[in-house]
């Protein structure tokens, strides 16, 4: 059963080509089928393989599925091979899972878009890609599956290319998280001449015996990979590129920005788990970065207007926790909050696209406003998927994993009271945005009038996603409230080494129950507070907007606190710049000037040759003169 | 002999193809095509003889060789020989020389018999320095190949042709005289060392001398190389050549021409002087290193679609001159992936924007914009082969500039860093290569004919090319691994072989 | 005169007799054909008779004329280049009024005062062999009395060619009143020995430098060619450009063997000075020139330059290198020439680049010759220019002239520049073409010269094995 | 009779040549030119016949002799092309005779 694994990405690959080749002919209806269709057969052999890994485990926990021999210079062998372990399983299930809901959604969304088959031709490579990057055997495959990813967010971002503006953010998306991957192959090729291989496994089992902890080639290491990671996932400092993804259609924000390609980042730290324990140092870094970045994103979501772009900062956020998790040694925390995360931030995007689909690409919350109802299902499915991004405790799935990561900062060998804090300080800021944008959108009196209602195709996508979110919290209990790890269990064999070293520290169930009791109490405190200034008291807002600092402050917040600018004062006007000056190559110029110089020294020859006979013989004696005084005097 | 007639057959052909084109244009175009065609299956007939099955017995140094008497008494004789670096090239220089055919089909109208003369002479000329063995031998074909390519440039080129024809002519001849005055020192040297008076190459190989002769007459070769590489300060000639050449002419050119410059470091600046050539390395990869970010920058810069391509093959050949100064394994893999994938993006894109050229006759991406709404197909191709020049992981070029990167970390870690920005500089340009012309709205309200069955069937030929070449490169690695780990071994000590560590 | 010594003078003889059979058969019956089957006539039987003269091989007539192989070689050389001009002449001439006969006189005259330069060894005869060309020369240069040009280039030519001759003329005698002898031999003897007056015999060095410098337009003494080159019918100026450079060359030469290489380094940087200098304002005076012939006029004072410094590097390739080099060059002005005066029209000389606008197109033929014709003075491969300055690289390289060779590559670049812009000139558009300037109807004779002369081109550059072991037992057999 | 020192001849032949020369290179009128270009070639062949004396030999007086016949034949010439430019240019000026310039 298990060899049927290259079908998975084989399948979206397929229909990519056949939408690429045969597109128009299939008509609206069969590129339906193809597109959504592929991804969903794919889910289903994703399913069938989790039944069979959870049945009957092959042996230590993993099976590698080798196809063909890449490349064979020297010692260097990459080899084209699928391996599956538990963390790559999670992953396939979530891509192709969520995938398909996401497929499902958009043949209702796109439906009246004249470039449909290239939608899904783009939706389907961009599975495939991620598939490769979950699956991949090697660092190298999981490079070719990385920059497909970027290629597809370019492709999609920009789908709508008539609009500069969309062409721009493409660009943008695919110019920044190119920077964090040359510094990821840098990484690639530091591991190459150290230790001889890009094959996951063999690399990690040699990166144990050759480094020792804390060495340099492990920190060099790890860095280059986190700036890769940092890239991919939108973590300072290379976050300015989400929330201009936006630009690309909702479906595609779900699935490529929300769920699946920007948690890349995440997959690769876990999946190169036992070179971070050798560098704690960049541990460290992981879980600062994590920290930094959710509290910015946090920040900067209060600012906006746009209900994607909310939900963008919202994702970084999110993802800064994970980070956050990977930093501290919890890896199957950040593991599990990415599955949860999946779930409920696709169902936002999907419920806000119904939304925007409804009110005619209408995006900015504040024309909203009393959707409750008009549009009774989107509203309740958008109001559960918020109450997991809020953590709303016991009910929602985003409790559970958010609480874990916080746990886990809080007591683990490598946490710290800090890093919790910022934790806390980033659960609260979550609620209170998030209820900001469900008040503010749903509530109050309706200012743009609903034009058609989605029809099924895109409602069951959004209950499926909103059962997901409540549920899947439940396969992972913290440890007062009975032993149901089976997410952990599930995920131990992936993290062999690590678990030697972060022995579950009990430190008794009154810590946990303290924390939890205070994570609860600021994630209502923020939907409180929300509430006040967003429904009840909207006055207090108008007033303190008034004075001048505030109104800059609020600038600031909605530029996603000024990367953008100090990006385009940096790196890409002084670049722009050079480009528009030395157009004509001053290179070039260099030898236009030897040439100018020869021309010049043409003319001034050509003065002395006057025609006239007595200056050619003057020119005569002047010629024998120098030489007899050359040949007497020498 | 069939070496002899791998050159004579375009020769011969070019003289056929000129006499019937006064009479009948579409007979010397067919006639053309069939000598590239027949020389392909020659070529192809003898390298899968030796390369067959993809081993390949490395008991001979060359696979084939020919010898027969020239000028005995300057001791010049005419020795041509294949091993598997040249059989790669000359592999590559029949498939864009029919590619190049196919894209002038129906660009060249007027003078059309003339013009395949000139273009299949090029082909021998390129032929003749891949399979030269004798130093005076590749110094005729060296300066042969460039007098077709003058007239090509200068009676079909563009807007100011004569310009860039003149440039193009004396960039590369005065480079070249460098060249032959180190081949004469070389020359003699060696017989003031042995006696004997001759040019060639195998004989040539050990030649003793002190490292300060050996650096200058390095030198020479170095400079005549670097300036048809182009390497970063002798490329203005490119640009140029490029914009103005028509479009089977900028095929060949970017496509086989810029290979003579990287053969030419391989076969013999780096076997030639081997200590000279590792005191030089860290020169030459800064060379390499300022030639990929300033021609990445120039690409960005420029507005005239052709111009940009051609700054990216400078960037691209700037990976070589790195690849091929790192002396390693690695390194020098990637550098002959490199010459054949560069061969062939670069290529396809020359062909995509000659069409492009035929249709709205204007290179200027100011005045384009939107071409996607009314030819997809276009656009798509256009797309794959700016990704493909990007180094898209999955594409040959990735795979390429992956060893060359590998290589050179080995040899220097702050030149591979800034040639990783190279790739970032890469992602700019290729993406304002897509933005320039196909995305963004149709202001100019573009109404073009998509892509025809021709020019498809060549944009396939590219495809699979560069797919074959991303999925599965070991047939090009093994034919290439006698001669690079020859390479290798000569420039030992450089490599201080970190990895074996 | 014993009999081996009239045989080796046979060809010289021959020659001489021809030039009096041509003047008196204008008398009888002035016809073009006629003269010119004469004259040909005169050149084959001395060329032939050079092969019976080969046998007696050397032989000092006289003090004054000494007929070796390196004498013999060069004889066959001057007689050849005279026959082609002959022949262009012919065609050129044929389309145009004006006396005809006397032009096939004067250049036997002229290829015959060049036969003596080639084969002397003593000051006496040299100066007749050099008055007989120049004075014939001046005649010839303004040969067409009716064009105000080519009496103007008459004139100067007269006038500087006297006073380098008077140059010469002081410095021999300075040299004979020192020395007492005016044989080469003996004078390269006694100098070497020394004991006489070292300034007097170098400034007399210097004068007699200067005799020789005019001749072969070397820098300082250069003014004279663009106007005279322009000035001269297209034939003529063939024939100054080779026939007159190639024997003072090989008046160097042979005094280049005499002395070996026991040459003083002041004068060796000197002549070094003067093959820079030659090269560079050759090339560059010729960088933006309009009129074809100027630019020819320029580029052959360069191609002395590069000449000059086969001699100065000196080494066992010298005298290969520089007969090499000489035919070469040779060939190939007769070729450029030959073009211009094939072309020419009627009244007026196809001199204005503008003349050759699309020429490729007009008349392919002419066209590719020419341009293989420039591609050769460029040094481009496939033509013997090519091989020349490879063996001119070879002897600068084998010697370590780096400095003249350096020299050498940017002014082949230079050249390049202005040969590429008359080729380009050549393939552009077709403008609206003059009348009279290109004649519709091809002198047949003129393009069957060019036609041999460009094959002996393209085969000297491919084959050039078989000249270079005839030079070498010429050359070395001496 | 005493016979006059080589060296003297020699000086006067030179003062002579450059006599000659200073001719060529100052007059303007084209048939001064040619008569300073005899000064010099008469020079010349004074020096040759000082330095035959000298040496006691005949070749000085026969190189003579060649000169001044050589010079004849010149002058002869160049008085035609003289007479030919005064047909055409109406001037004897040597500065007129300068159309090919540059």
């Amino acid at each position: 059963m298990l060899d049927l694994l290259w079908l998975i990405p084989a399948l979206p690959l397929a229909g990519f080509l056949v939408l690429l080749f045969a597109g128009e002919k299939l008509g609206k209806s069969g590129v339906a089928w193809v597109g959504a269709g592929s991804v969903g057969i794919s889910a289903l052999i994703a399913g069938l393989l989790k039944w069979t890994f959870l049945t009957s485990p092959p042996e230590g926990h993993h099976f590698t599925q080798a196809l063909w021999t890449w490349l064979d210079v020297g010692a260097f062998k990459p080899e084209i091979a699928l391996y599956l372990d538990p963390l790559s399983l999670v992953m396939t299930l979530v891509v192709t899972g969520v995938g398909f809901l996401i497929h499902l959604y958009s043949v209702g969304y796109m439906h009246d878009d004249e470039d449909y088959s290239r939608f899904f031709a783009c939706m389907n490579l961009f599975v495939f890609a991620m598939l490769i990057l979950v699956l991949a055997d090697n660092l190298l495959l999981l490079y070719v599956g990385w920059e497909g990813v970027g290629l597809c967010s370019y492709l999609l971002i920009g789908f709508w290319y008539k609009d500069p503006a969309n062409c721009k953010a493409a660009q943008k998306a695919f110019i920044v998280t190119r920077v964090g991957d040359t510094a990821m192959a840098l990484g690639f090729f530091l591991l190459v001449t150290q230790l001889g291989t890009l094959q996951v496994q063999d690399l990690l089992e040699r990166a144990a015996t050759r480094w020792e902890p804390g060495s340099g080639m492990a920190l060099a290491t790890a860095l280059l990979l986190l700036g890769g990671a940092v890239g991919k996932s939108g973590q300072l400092p290379l976050q300015t590129w989400l929330p201009d993804a936006m630009a690309g259609p909702t479906p595609v924000s779900a699935l490529i920005h929300a769920a699946t390609m920007v948690t890349a980042g995440v997959y690769l730290i876990a999946r190169t788990y036992v070179i971070y324990t050798l560098a704690p140092a960049a541990m460290a870094a992981v879980a600062v970065v994590g920290a930094l970045t959710l509290l910015i994103a946090g920040l900067a979501a209060f600012a906006q207007s746009d209900i994607k772009r909310v939900l963008a900062y919202s994702t970084i956020s999110q993802i800064g926790y994970m980070f956050l998790a990977l930093g501290v040694g919890a890896w199957s925390a950040a593991m599990f909050h990415f599955m949860t995360h999946a779930f409920f931030k696709a169902l936002l995007f999907l419920a806000a696209g119904s939304v925007i689909y409804a009110l005619h690409h209408e995006q900015n919350i504040f024309k909203m406003g009393g959707i409750r109802k008009q549009l009774p299902l989107t509203y309740r499915t958008f109001l559960i998927g918020a109450s997991s991004l809020a953590a709303i405790p016991f009910i929602t799935s985003g409790f559970y994993s958010k609480d874990a990561i916080l746990y886990q900062a809080f007591t683990s060998e490598h946490g710290h009271f800090l890093l919790w804090l910022a934790g806390a300080l980033g659960a609260l800021m979550t609620s209170a945005y998030t209820f900001r944008m469900v008040f503010i959108a749903f509530f109050g009196e309706p200012k743009t009038h609903v034009h058609h209602k989605p029809g099924w195709v895109m409602n069951f996508p959004l209950l499926a996603l909103a059962f997901l979110s409540t549920v899947g919290g439940f396969i992972e209990l913290p440890h007062f409230m009975g032993h149901a790890q089976f997410f952990a269990d599930f995920m131990a064999p992936s993290f062999a080494h690590a678990a030697g070293h972060a022995a579950e520290a009990h430190h008794g169930a009154g810590l946990e129950i303290g924390l939890m009791v205070v994570a609860m109490a600021l994630g209502l405190g923020g939907i409180a507070a929300a509430y006040v200034l967003f429904l009840a008291k909207p006055e207090i807002i108008e007033e303190k907007m008034k004075s001048e600092g505030n109104r800059k402050l609020h600038a600031f917040l909605f530029s996603g606190l000024g990367f953008d600018k100090l990006y385009d004062t940096l790196f890409v006007n002084p670049y722009c710049w050079i480009a528009r000056v030395n157009k004509r190559d001053i290179v070039d110029l260099g030898y236009s000037f030897l040439a100018a110089v020869g021309m010049l020294v043409h003319f001034l020859l050509g003065l002395t040759v006057t025609g006239r006979v007595r200056w050619y013989a003057a020119g005569i004696a002047a010629g024998c003169l120098i030489l007899m005084s050359v040949m007497v005097f020498t | 002999m069939i070496l002899v007639w791998l050159i004579l057959i375009p020769l011969v052909g070019g003289v056929v193809a000129g006499f019937v084109g006064s009479r009948n244009v579409s007979a010397c175009r067919w006639i053309s095509l069939v000598a590239l065609a027949l020389d392909a299956a020659l070529a192809i007939g003898m390298i899968s003889q030796h390369l067959g099955g993809f081993q390949y017995e490395s008991s001979k140094v060359w696979f084939e060789e020919f010898r027969a008497s020239w000028i005995p008494v300057l001791g010049i004789s005419v020795h041509l020989g294949l091993d598997g670096l040249s059989s790669l090239m000359v592999l590559l220089t029949l498939f864009l020389g029919i590619i190049g055919v196919g894209a002038s089909w129906s660009e060249i109208q007027e003078r059309a018999g003339f013009f395949h003369f000139n273009f299949l002479w090029i082909i021998a000329g390129v032929l003749g320095v891949f399979l030269a063995l004798d130093l005076f031998l590749f110094f005729f074909f060296w300066e042969i190949m460039l007098v077709p390519m003058y007239f090509l440039i200068g009676i079909w080129g563009h807007e100011n042709r004569q310009y860039a024809a003149v440039k193009f002519f004396i960039f590369t001849q005065a480079s070249g005289l460098l060249m032959l005055l180190s081949i004469l020192a070389l020359v003699f040297v060696h017989r003031a060392g042995t006696g004997t008076l001759t040019f060639d190459y195998s004989e040539l190989l050990g030649t003793q001398m002190l490292p300060a002769v050996a650096t200058w007459i390095m030198l020479g070769f170095f400079i005549a190389f670097t300036v048809k590489l182009p390497a970063f300060p002798f490329h203005p000639w490119l640009p140029d050549a490029h914009t103005e050449a028509p479009t089977a002419g900028s095929i060949v050119l970017a496509g086989i021409l810029l290979k003579t410059g990287a053969y030419g470091l391989l076969r013999f600046t780096v076997p030639l002087f081997p200590e000279a050539a590792r005191s030089f390395a860290p020169v030459a990869m800064t060379l390499g290193v300022i030639g990929i970010i300033y021609a990445a920058l120039m690409a960005f810069s420029q507005s005239d679609l052709k111009r940009l391509v051609a700054y990216t093959s400078v960037s691209h050949m700037g990976f070589v001159l790195l690849g091929i100064y790192s002396f390693n394994e690695f390194a020098l893999q990637g550098v002959v992936m490199q010459m054949i994938c560069h061969g062939l993006s670069a290529g396809a894109q020359f062909m995509l924007v000659g069409a492009l050229y035929e249709r709205i006759h204007t290179r200027d991406m100011g005045k384009m914009g939107g071409l996607w709404t009314t030819a997809p197909a276009f656009g798509v191709a256009g797309m794959f082969f700016a990704m493909a020049s990007l180094g898209l992981p999955g594409l040959g070029n990735f795979i390429a500039e992956f060893l060359i990167l590998v290589g050179s970390f080995q040899a220097s870690v702050p030149a591979t860093t800034i040639a990783a920005l190279g790739l970032v500089g890469a992602t700019v340009y290729s993406l304002w290569f897509m933005r320039g012309a196909f995305f963004g709205p149709n202001e100019r309200g573009w109404t073009i004919v998509d892509l025809n069955a021709r020019e498809l069937v060549l944009i396939a030929a590219f495809v699979i090319g560069l797919v074959w070449l991303g999925v599965y490169p070991q047939p090009v690695l093994n034919a290439v691994a006698p001669v690079v780990q020859s390479l290798e071994k000569m420039t030992q000590p450089v490599t201080a072989a970190l990895l074996r560590s | 005169m014993t009999e081996a010594q009239f045989v080796a003078l046979s060809p010289l003889i021959l020659v001489g007799l021809a030039a009096l059979v041509v003047m008196l058969a204008a008398s009888f019956k002035r016809s073009n054909g006629l003269a010119l089957g004469l004259t040909l006539a005169g050149f084959a039987a001395s060329l032939v008779s050079l092969a019976w003269a080969a046998k007696v091989a050397p032989v000092q007539v006289t003090p004054l004329i000494l007929i070796d192989r390196l004498a013999l070689f060069y004889l066959g050389l001057v007689f050849l280049t005279g026959a082609a001009v002959a022949l262009l002449g012919h065609g050129y001439f044929e389309k145009r009024a004006g006396y005809r006969d006397e032009f096939y006189m004067l250049l036997l005259m002229a290829t015959l005062g060049a036969g003596v330069l080639v084969a002397t060894t003593h000051f006496a005869a040299l100066f007749i062999g050099l008055e007989l060309l120049t004075i014939s020369l001046y005649a010839l240069v303004g040969y067409t009395r009716t064009e105000p040009r080519s009496l103007e280039a008459g004139l100067k030519y007269l006038v500087l060619a006297t006073v380098s001759t008077s140059f010469l003329l002081f410095g021999v005698a300075l040299l004979y009143a020192e020395l007492g002898t005016m044989e080469f031999g003996k004078m390269v003897d006694l100098i070497r020995q020394g004991g006489h007056r070292e300034t007097l015999v170098n400034g007399a060095i210097a004068l007699v430098g200067i005799g020789i410098g005019f001749k072969l337009a070397l820098v300082p003494l250069h003014m004279w060619t663009p106007d005279v080159y322009e000035g001269a019918p297209a034939p003529v100026t063939a024939f100054v450009a080779t026939v007159s450079k190639g024997a003072m060359t090989a008046v160097l030469l042979r005094l280049y063997l005499l002395v070996g290489g026991a040459i003083p380094d002041s004068v060796m940087t000197l002549l070094s000075v003067i093959a820079i200098l030659s090269m560079f304002v050759g090339n560059l005076l010729a960088l933006l020139q309009d009129n074809v012939k100027r630019i020819l006029a320029y580029s052959s004072i360069a191609h002395l330059g590069y000449l000059l410094v086969a001699f100065i590097a000196g080494g066992n390739f010298a005298p290969e290198a520089v007969t090499y080099y000489l035919i070469a060059y040779m060939a190939t002005s007769l070729g450029t020439f030959g073009m211009v005066s094939v072309i020419s029209g009627r009244e007026r000389e196809a001199e204005e680049l503008r003349d050759y606008a699309g020429l490729f197109w007009r008349r392919p033929f002419e066209a590719g010759v020419f341009a293989a014709m420039l591609m050769s003075l460029a040094g481009i491969p496939l033509t013997a220019g090519f091989i020349g300055k490879f063996y001119l690289l070879a002897a600068g390289v084998d010697m370590g002239a780096w400095v003249l060779l350096g020299s050498v590559v940017i002014n082949s670049a230079l050249g390049l520049f202005y040969y590429l812009r008359i080729v380009a000139s050549m393939y552009a558009a077709e403008t609206s073409a003059k009348p009279g300037a290109a004649a519709r109807e091809v002198a047949l004779l003129g393009s069957a010269t060019l036609a041999a002369l460009a094959l002996c081109l393209i085969w000297l550059g491919v084959f050039p094995a078989g000249l270079i072991t005839l030079i070498r037992s010429a050359v070395l057999g001496v | 009779m005493t016979s006059v020192p080589m060296d003297h001849g020699l000086l006067l032949a030179g003062l002579l040549f450059a006599v000659g020369l200073a001719g060529v290179l100052v007059r303007r009128n084209i048939l001064y030119v040619l008569m300073s270009l005899e000064i010099m070639m008469n020079s010349a062949a004074l020096a040759f016949v000082v330095a035959g004396a000298r040496w006691s030999q005949p070749d000085g007086q026969i190189v003579f002799i060649f000169i001044v016949t050589v010079a004849a034949a010149e002058v002869a010439v160049g008085l035609a092309l003289v007479y030919q430019m005064f047909k055409r240019m109406k001037t004897l000026d040597a500065d007129a005779a300068s159309l090919m310039r540059g």
